[in-house]
């Protein structure tokens, strides 16, 4: 279905919701290979849903998602990860009980070769030391922004060639707030694809290259971050009309 | 404004060393509707909590009318003319909507379990009067033609509804409602509007609500408290809110170390 | 209705059934007037002990055949009528009621003695003549309202042969092991007062729980204290288990087992660890010399061997039958009377009764494990 | 014997006892683990496996005779067979009722131990079935200890198996995602974890470990019944919540607990060997008041 090749990531009237509650209301978004985009709203405007239905967590009751031009609307959630897709959730859900390595190793589960499982584990202890010094503590034992640290370099051992990414300020002090979202740039920088789900709607538009605003279940805006950051008409999204 | 009907003066609450709600003084007044938002965390239910009993303010006065709630129990709140709803709907189950409803009558019952037991004649009057009223109060909110079904076996929207009027049976002067327009469509979110609007036009009763939907906040409320990080960083009309730097900050977040990116 | 009609004219089977279909209201409404005589024979025949209660019944069932072949009882045919108690107690009350309201002349039975004790009562109010063919548990001695008898042994007895084997044998220190159930317990506790009081030590007395596997808490209890043989008082399925466990942490002493285990199933659980044991049994067919043509006419009417307390069931039913026709009469006191004065002589031989009405002469036999199957060791 | 002796005889006794609590022990908290499940049904999971033991083992045995080597054989097989039994279970019974209130799941368990009691009663009329090894009894005797070839066999094969447990739980991805599985589902399904296949592979080594105990217990002791996993079931549920209901390492060590608290309580004078159910559960009730969580269990503190 994917006209551009290099869309990686496509959704096309997506409705979801839970029980007889409907939180997605056909949402339709696109990620470009390479690129970050970054999912915005107000609490309860339907963006953790929206990377839920992505990842094969919540099933869509109508609408397709395709990944890499693939439909895998109805894919198991972990065949998704396991063709890469990669959903770092918000609470970062590190696994209690296991060292921080055992969270490492997790997060290549999919990964058979045990030569690529121990670069890419170097990979992450370049980017994040601090889990290398910690790696065989209890994961539950870090610091929040440690935490937040192992729950990124978990996604990056499957090698993700889309990651999707939920709220990781939640909860972290300010000065956190922006460490992290420095890490989120320079995965970019890097080369990885993302999609972004933020509060701090105006770092997040900073980093990204294209952004949606959400709103009660519906895209109310979309456009270059550039253009959104500057038209004030989002805060409407957020504090109503 | 009108008089305070509802009154918080520096009220603390912290669970194991982390600041729930920090200092907080609050105003509901009387026959106002108003409204609590804030970014997720910000602390709005527990504030609702605490008001209601649920939970105890390390520091603080929450005052109906000039008297203290801080010391008593959830039923006595209740009884001092507080009635509340929940974000999740809780209805009794295997109980019709009627049953349901007459529930929330009967913090006011003022016949005692022996009399109850041996249905002395003034319990079944009082009885009868309880079913009396709780119907009115089905009827109030539009679902008296299915007062004798299962109550979960209700539509969402209704369900919500049953809840109210179970909050409106107590007889309240004050009814709180905690995200009552979640997982509402939008015909449902304008009735639900013109529902509220009628609670306090006709039954002269404040109402206070935390929701989601600022959209809708900013129709309905005459008042508007943010709260974040458990501080209480704006008070005032939906306009001025609308337009406060600190609220937009709040929800989109700061400028600061943008720089650093 | 049996179709026997030996010595029978077929006019007088014509005259009877015509007799028993005018007589069809009468019959309906008043107690039935059969031209016959029915026995009750109370055993279980469903539950755990089903098999041995199925075994007693159709060991009745073959000697009042005979008995019928031979001319009946006082010139009138006997049939059976079973109640099954189930060996529980409750449904032996409801087994016996029935029975009794049944119009039977007598009943042949009892294999579970806590089945067989509330019947006494019921079979007493009633009258009814009951010999007990296999129950043997002392606890049916003083709830015998006098109508019962016990042609079985009693676990009295058994302890006699025991503590007169183990004499004879040179040991001096006994350690008794039981499970704590009537029967066993009952046994374990008459036999350590009998050891005691002819001057031996009881060093061990142990409860083993019904059903467990692992016997190692008794198996060190026994070999701290040493004694010079141990005596099993219950069932066999948990005795083979036990023994095999004493052999194997190196047990050398003797073991005996009561009749609740001269099972030869004994063997297959216990192994070569059953080499040598010694049982205590009541007279079971095959080491009954009398019994030969018992064991082929069972086994062509049944196509199996007879069980363990056949040949008393058997016996039972004889003796019954005797004592009728001494009586001349099915009058209940007179059958009653007649068995008390019985000296008969059954497969499992000679049955008088003491004041009490248990058998005056032990019956028990000593077996002995070798080649994996119980032979006769006197 | 002195006090000494006994003690020491106690021990060994307490081992082998406890090697088969620990065993079945971890089949418990392994799928209590990763599904929330008591599964009441696993005490007859052994049951099932002491009698397709002895089944194999009387067709093995003409060949290989009724010795160690015909047991070893007959426990591997039986282990593979009751192994897929065990998945079967989870997948028609269990399956269904993920999602069902705790209460329905936990009947149906009892259920399925029904069904598997009953079945077996039904083929075997309720008979003991003697197990038909012969093990022989020979042994090492220190003087004041006799430990039979039987007993160390029995304890090293168990321990062996634990060790290759407690490899696999620590060293393999798959290990892990059990482990993991237990803390959060849908992170395992958001890393690629088939949780649907773990939670069978969980049951499949529960159950085959039940089964080795059950075909050595047979083994053994030397007779089965329909009726034998009934109260193993309830000890190594005890043997499970006092090591923590979940950990892995809890079952082995409170398996092991409880086998040596039944062999030496019951030495104590005046308490004779009727009375070790008594204890043991005397013990469970203890361990639930005084330490709820279990002695290697982790409390599971409710977050605000």
């Amino acid at each position: 279905m994917s006209t551009e090749a290099e869309t990686i990531l496509q959704l096309e009237n997506v409705t979801a919701g839970y029980g007889r509650i409907i939180a997605l209301n056909g949402i339709d978004l696109k990620v470009e290979q390479g690129a970050m985009a970054t999912l915005l709203g107000a609490n309860g405007a339907g963006k953790t849903t929206t990377l839920k239905t992505i990842s094969g967590l919540v099933r869509a009751t109508g609408g397709k998602v395709l990944f890499e031009g693939e439909d895998i609307t109805q894919t198991p959630a972990h065949e998704i990860a396991r063709r890469g897709l990669v959903h770092v959730p918000e609470g970062r859900h590190v696994l209690r009980g296991l060292s921080v390595r055992e969270n490492l190793e997790l997060g290549a589960f999919t990964v058979k070769d045990p030569a690529t499982r121990r670069k890419r584990m170097d990979e992450v202890f370049g980017l994040f030391p601090v889990l290398a010094k910690r790696q065989h503590g209890d994961g539950s034992l870090l610091s929040g922004g440690e935490q937040q640290m192992l729950a990124i370099g978990r996604a990056l051992m499957h090698g993700p060639r889309l990651l999707l990414l939920d709220e990781p300020s939640m909860g972290l002090a300010p000065k956190l707030v922006i460490e992290t979202m420095q890490i989120v740039k320079r995965l970019s920088e890097a080369g990885t694809t993302i999609l972004l789900v933020e509060q701090n709607a105006r770092l997040a538009l900073k980093l990204a290259d294209y952004g949606y605003v959400l709103e009660g279940g519906h895209i109310r805006m979309q456009g270059d971050a550039a253009t959104l950051r500057a038209d004030n008409s989002i805060v409407q999204a957020y504090l109503g009309e | 404004m009108s008089n305070p009907l509802l009154k918080l003066s520096g009220v603390s609450l912290s669970f194991a060393g982390n600041t729930v709600l920090d200092n907080v003084d609050f105003v509901v007044g009387e026959g106002v509707i108003a409204s609590l938002i804030g970014p997720n965390g910000a602390g709005k239910t527990s504030l609702f909590n605490c008001i209601t009993g649920f939970y105890k303010p390390q520091s603080g006065s929450i005052k109906i009318d000039g008297h203290e709630l801080m010391k008593l129990k959830p039923h006595r709140v209740t009884q001092a003319g507080i009635a509340r709803t929940f974000q999740n709907v809780r209805l009794f189950h295997q109980m019709t909507v009627l049953e349901n409803v007459m529930s929330g009558s009967h913090c006011r019952s003022k016949a005692g379990a022996i009399s109850a037991i041996l249905g002395l004649p003034s319990q079944r009057r009082e009885e009868a009067e309880i079913r009396a009223h709780a119907i009115e109060c089905l009827r109030f909110v539009g679902i008296s033609d299915e007062m004798d079904r299962d109550a979960t076996n209700l539509a969402y929207g209704h369900q919500r509804r049953v809840e109210i009027a179970r909050a409106l049976a107590t007889r309240p002067r004050l009814l709180l409602l905690d995200e009552p327009a979640a997982g509402l469509n939008s015909g449902e979110k304008q009735d639900l509007l013109d529902l509220i609007g009628r609670i306090r036009d006709e039954l002269d009763i404040s109402v206070l609500l935390i929701e989601h939907d600022t959209g809708m906040v900013m129709k309905i409320s005459e008042r508007i408290s943010v709260l974040d990080h458990g501080v209480m960083i704006a008070e005032g009309a939906p306009k001025e809110i609308q337009a406060n730097p600190k609220v937009i900050e709040a929800y989109l977040g700061q400028e600061d170390g943008e720089d650093l990116l | 209705m049996p179709t026997a009609t030996t010595g029978m004219g077929e006019n007088l089977t014509m005259k009877i059934t015509a007799f028993l279909a005018t007589t069809a209201i009468a019959v309906a409404l008043a107690a039935p007037a059969y031209a016959e005589m029915k026995i009750g024979i109370l055993v279980p025949t469903t539950g755990s002990e089903a098999t041995y209660g199925q075994d007693m019944a159709n060991a009745v069932d073959l000697a009042i055949s005979e008995i019928n072949a031979a001319g009946g009882v006082l010139g009138e045919q006997l049939s059976s009528v079973v109640g099954d108690d189930g060996c529980d107690p409750q449904q032996a009350v409801n087994a016996a009621s029935k029975l009794a309201s049944s119009d039977v002349v007598g009943v042949v039975g009892g294999y579970c003695s806590g089945a067989t004790v509330p019947t006494l009562k019921i079979f007493g109010d009633a009258g009814l003549p009951f010999v007990i063919a296999a129950a043997n548990s002392t606890k049916l001695i003083p709830a015998n309202p006098g109508d019962a008898f016990m042609i079985n042994s009693t676990g009295n007895d058994q302890v006699a042969k025991a503590v007169e084997y183990f004499s004879a044998n040179g040991i001096k220190s006994l350690a008794i092991v039981n499970q704590g159930d009537a029967y066993s317990q009952d046994l374990a506790d008459l036999t350590k007062k009998a050891w005691e009081a002819a001057g031996n030590t009881v060093p061990a007395f142990e409860v083993a729980n019904k059903g467990e596997q692992d016997y190692s808490a008794i198996v060190t209890a026994i070999r701290s204290a040493n004694p010079d043989a141990v005596f099993w008082t219950a069932y066999y399925a948990d005795g083979g288990l036990l023994i095999r466990q004493l052999r194997q942490a190196g047990y050398q002493g003797k073991i005996a087992v009561g009749d609740g285990s001269n099972s030869p199933e004994l063997f297959n659980i216990a192994g070569s660890a059953a080499e040598g044991v010694v049982g205590f049994s009541n007279p079971t067919a095959e080491f009954l010399p009398a019994a030969k043509s018992f064991i082929e006419d069972y086994s062509a009417a049944y196509g199996s061997a007879p069980g363990p307390y056949a040949p008393l069931a058997y016996d039972g039913m004889k003796l019954l039958a005797s004592a009728i026709e001494t009586a001349g009469s099915t009058d209940s006191a007179a059958i009653v009377d007649a068995l008390k004065a019985a000296d008969y002589q059954g497969l499992a031989g000679e049955i008088t009764f003491t004041p009490e009405n248990t058998l005056a002469r032990s019956n028990f036999v000593v077996l002995q494990g070798a080649g994996g199957k119980w032979t006769l060791a006197e | 014997m002195s006090v000494f002796d006994i003690f020491f005889q106690q021990l060994v006794n307490g081992l082998v006892l406890g090697s088969f609590y620990a065993l079945v022990a971890l089949g418990y908290t392994m799928i209590f683990g990763v599904v929330k499940l008591l599964n009441f049904a696993h005490g007859d999971i052994y049951m099932v496996g002491g009698f397709l033991g002895f089944l194999i083992l009387s067709v093995l045995a003409p060949y290989v005779g009724p010795g160690w080597t015909g047991v070893a054989i007959s426990m591997v097989v039986a282990m593979i067979a009751v192994g897929f039994l065990g998945v079967f279970i989870q997948r028609i019974a269990y399956q269904p009722m993920l999602n069902a209130p705790r209460l329905s799941i936990l009947i149906t368990a009892l259920a399925v131990s029904l069904v598997l009691q009953n079945g077996v009663l039904t083929l075997t009329n309720g008979q003991y079935q003697p197990f038909g090894a012969d093990l022989g009894f020979g042994g090492v005797n220190l003087g004041f200890l006799f430990i039979s070839y039987n007993q160390m066999i029995l304890v090293g094969t168990a321990a062996a198996l634990m060790i290759g447990l407690e490899l696999f739980v620590s060293r393999t991805q798959y290990g892990r995602a059990m482990r993991a599985i237990s803390i959060d589902k849908d992170m395992c399904r958001l890393m690629g974890i088939n949780v649907t296949a773990v939670i069978a592979v969980t049951f499949f080594i529960g159950s085959a470990l039940a089964a080795a105990a059950g075909t050595m217990a047979g083994a053994y002791y030397g007779s089965i019944w329909y009726f034998m996993g009934f109260l193993i079931g309830i000890k190594a549920f005890t043997a499970a919540v006092i090591g923590g209901i979940g950990s892995i390492p809890g079952a082995m060590l409170g398996g092991l607990i409880l086998g040596l608290l039944e062999a030496f309580g019951t030495q104590i004078p005046g308490i004779g060997s009727e009375w070790k159910d008594v204890f043991s559960f005397s013990v469970l009730i203890l361990v639930l008041v005084l330490k709820p969580t279990g002695l290697l269990g982790k409390s599971e503190q409710e977050r605000m």
